[in-house]
């Protein structure tokens, strides 16, 4: 089901944790659901130098979660806010179908996190056109 | 970590076909293949094998012969009982009593009924996963055709009244089905003393092959044919007759009933074990499903804090199989119904595992699973932004 | 008499199950016999598993393997399609095309539908079992949602003009259904140059087990499903799926179609043989059915005066299993719905014979059936008040 | 299905044949239902002195006729009218269900070439409650 990468960064996730003064915050998703996920960012002249997050989640959640944060540490904001959950499956060597919206948690995560961090920093915060991440789910009965 | 083996815990889901079971469908395949309905004499002789099977599944359920009628498994039967009662009886009246806590094979038959003018009640279930009997008396319309309630669930375990179930049915004059597929082998059953009107097993759950299973159907009872075409059956289920599959379905209901408390009574030492060693090791821990009236191999547990499909996938990991009722893990997304039912809010409900033991099962699988299981867990709500430690 | 030996000449009705076949599948019942719909890894193979024999199936006939969905066998692949058709269009129209002489699989669901508001045109076949295409075209009207016509007939070995019927059905935009439990083993097939939408077939026909087969139905086509219940194969038939049969129905279809013409080739000679060699030896016989478009291995003759299971019996007691078309023979008292439809008197339609000839058959068998049969015929007839030397 | 006897009586049946001079013959069946049954009887001083018989049918049908022919030899009249298709059918060691109706066959072949031998003898034919002979089968599409 799984690729290796995704079972790699699943069992031997990067970046699990908090960090206790992050300076941008974002939580998606819903505990009804099945997902949570949260990500610390540690913004230093615009660049991403720490992440973490914790998940609450299947594997490919918490697989995209170490994807996403690996990918965007490190870089400018702009790089990390263009980060695309498609992004994140291709490095993890693709997700089956139905666990796509997985990925776009972690993207999602990332925007709010950012426009956390913007808006402590009394920034405008960019417009975030991921909706409705903490009930994408279509709960249908068949 | 540990070195990997497989430690079977689902064996509610399906479970290996028994060699002493295989051996005796080994002939059918290769030798004595000859159709069952034909007039010569080697194919006669596949008829007295249907036929002795038939008795042995017969007798397991305290039926007689002439109600059994194989078909090609759980679902089948079960889609069988419920449109063929419902279609036959129409006339009658247009009202099915269920319970919400049944296998899709019954609930989405349901649903498709009510697409089709039929009206379904579906009983609610205490936190145990029991129905009330009084709200199945008062649920009783003059339309009620047919009451259908499982035998004992699949995911919790839960095992009905049924015995008093038939007794309320059978007053009132109203077919009563039971999904015994996940009872048989499990449980001891008899449909008359139980008051049992049609009743679903499944091969595959009681150590015989896979694709093979039957409905009984009391003598007397009105049903319209599922699967039309040739005379098979009695001209109740078309179809040339599954040989091996029937042979070894008579030969694992017998094996399964004839030592069916010893054999439960190992089950249920080792499940003991190990449910009461994950609720001391593993804190923040539910227990889901009824403490006592539980069939003998299953555990159903909610961890707080995580979620189902990962766990199942650390289990895997080192070699454990097992099930869960978490939306995530099943290609469907939302969690479990029966868990719902029982009143476990969302976010628990995907938190749980369901680890169902059987034959396979060993006491070293028990010291495994119970040295690894609560490391996963910890490791898991560690990673979780639900749990604060 | 002879010695008495097993000559087995029923193959249209079912056969014996490959060794190779075998082979493949026993690892599945003791080992590999992990639920195909789990997550773990040990399911995950058994997945896969049924993936490489969905391939299999779909390559056999020219589909995809998403257009493969694995159901219990031919009865159920018959019922669903044109169930599943008829429900699934019942707002664009309520008329159903057939022929005289489909298997009561298909035939006893079309009279099902005929009870549930649908309109059925059964077309009638020429004297060799064959339709006319142009009867087909004329009783199409706006409201025809489905033609079903099988694809070589189970009696008399007749091949349709399937790829020709396949046209006009798409021309006008008709759903076509073949019934190719005969046909899978025995002709080349190809749903895609045939324009066939949904076709059935059994695994036990073609040397695969019993109890499993497939129903193919084109990508884009709308369906109701039949079997309710959980979300295998792809939702559209519950039931936890039958891990040996699928492999074995995968790998029987393999060796079935890889060498289809050598297989066919040796099968039609010994068949030839026979049938010249009963032709010659038996006065008042009739061959009936197609002389060149039918099936490599059938044989279905009529001797007239004499009835057809006093005729088997002769046989089995010689160890010849064969079947015949007469009334007696099969609990039902109707001649052959099929040899009826040919134009044979009810008379003639009594007194038919079924040779079905496949793997399992030797030129030692034929020697043997050309000796015995003719003093078997003459002695009948000579008890027979219809015959008159 | 068949008993043995059923079996050996219907392999070895007695009594196949004509009686080119019989003084009472019976037929009754129908070619159309795949059964057809003839019985010739030589009587001589209301003893049943020769019996044969011809038929077209099924397994159970020529065991019956041959049993049947079997227990009137050296009868009665009377005694051989009173043949019922269950002692037929007991001294063959039981017919399936199904197949009881072929022994009623016998008994009514039996009867109609008793009346045949009454009305050559200018006697008056006994009553035949066995009806409908000729058509016995009910043909449902099932
Ligand atoms: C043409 C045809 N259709 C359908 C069937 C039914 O298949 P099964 O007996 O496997 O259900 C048969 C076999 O008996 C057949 O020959
Ligand atoms: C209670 C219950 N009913 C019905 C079924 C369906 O049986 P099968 O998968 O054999 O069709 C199952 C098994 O999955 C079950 O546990
Ligand atoms: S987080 Fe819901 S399916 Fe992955
Ligand atoms: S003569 Fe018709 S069934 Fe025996």
């Amino acid at each position: 089901m799984y690729s290796d990468k995704v079972m790699d960064h699943f069992m031997n996730p990067r970046n699990v944790g908090e960090i206790v003064d992050a300076n941008g915050v974002g939580e998606v998703g819903n505990a009804k659901c099945g997902d949570i996920m949260k990500i610390y960012l540690e913004v230093e002249d615009n660049i991403i130098k720490d992440v973490k997050f914790k998940t609450f989640g299947c594997g490919a959640a918490i697989a995209s979660s170490s994807m996403a944060t690996e990918l965007i540490k490190g870089k400018t904001l702009e790089e990390a806010w263009n980060l695309t959950n498609k992004a994140v499956a291709e490095a993890l060597d693709g997700l089956p179908p139905v666990k796509m919206h997985c990925s776009v948690l972690a993207e999602g995560a990332i925007h709010k996190a950012i426009n956390d961090y913007r808006i402590r920093m009394g920034l405008e915060p960019w417009e975030d056109n991921i909706t409705d991440l903490d009930d994408h789910h279509h709960h249908n009965n068949e | 970590m540990e070195q990997k083996r497989l430690i079977y815990m689902d064996h509610a889901a399906t479970t290996y076909t028994k060699p002493e079971v295989v051996e005796t469908m080994m002939p059918f395949f290769t030798e004595q293949f000859g159709n069952a309905s034909s007039v010569y004499t080697f194919g006669r002789k596949s008829k007295a094998a249907v036929e002795t099977a038939r008795e042995q599944v017969a007798k397991a359920i305290g039926a007689k012969s002439d109600e059994i009628y194989f078909v090609n498994g759980g679902s089948e039967a079960d889609n069988w009982a419920i449109k063929g009662i419902a279609w036959a009886h129409r006339d009658k009246g247009n009202h099915i009593i269920t319970t919400k806590i049944e296998h899709h094979a019954v609930l989405h038959v349901c649903e498709y009924l009510e697409n089709n003018g039929f009206e379904v009640t579906y009983l609610s279930v205490d936190e145990n996963g029991l129905i009330d009997l009084d709200e199945l008396k008062r649920a009783i319309t003059d339309k009620t055709i047919l009451i259908t309630i499982m035998f004992a669930n699949n995911e919790i375990g839960t095992i009905q009244p049924i015995a008093e179930i038939g007794k309320i049915a059978r007053e009132r004059g109203i077919i009563f089905h039971t999904d015994a597929v996940q009872a048989v082998g499990n449980v001891a059953i008899d449909v008359e003393k139980m008051n049992i009107d049609l009743l679903s097993l499944a091969g595959h759950k009681f150590y015989g092959p896979k694709g093979i299973g039957a409905l009984y159907i009391r003598k007397g009872i009105k049903i319209e044919n599922l699967i039309h075409g040739g005379g098979q059956e009695r001209r109740r289920r078309a179809g040339t007759e599954n040989l091996p599959g029937i042979v070894g379905l008579g030969k694992a209901i017998e094996m399964a009933t004839e030592n069916l408390e010893e054999h439960n009574e190992k089950i249920r030492k080792m499940r003991d074990r190990l449910l009461n060693g994950i609720m001391e090791k593993i804190p923040y821990t539910k227990l889901n499903g009824h403490p006592e009236k539980r069939l003998p191999g299953n555990i159903n547990v909610s961890f707080k804090f995580i979620e189902g499909e990962s766990l199942l996938l650390m289990l895997d990991q080192l070699g454990i199989c097992a099930s869960t009722g978490s939306a995530c893990s099943s290609g469907s997304l939302d969690p479990s119904h029966v868990l719902l039912a029982i009143g476990l809010p969302h976010e628990i409900a995907h938190g749980s595992l369901r680890l169902s033991l059987g034959d396979l099962t060993t006491e070293e699988d028990i010291d495994y699973v119970l040295e690894v299981l609560p490391k996963i867990v910890q490791r898991l709500r560690e990673m979780s932004p639900l749990y604060e430690d």
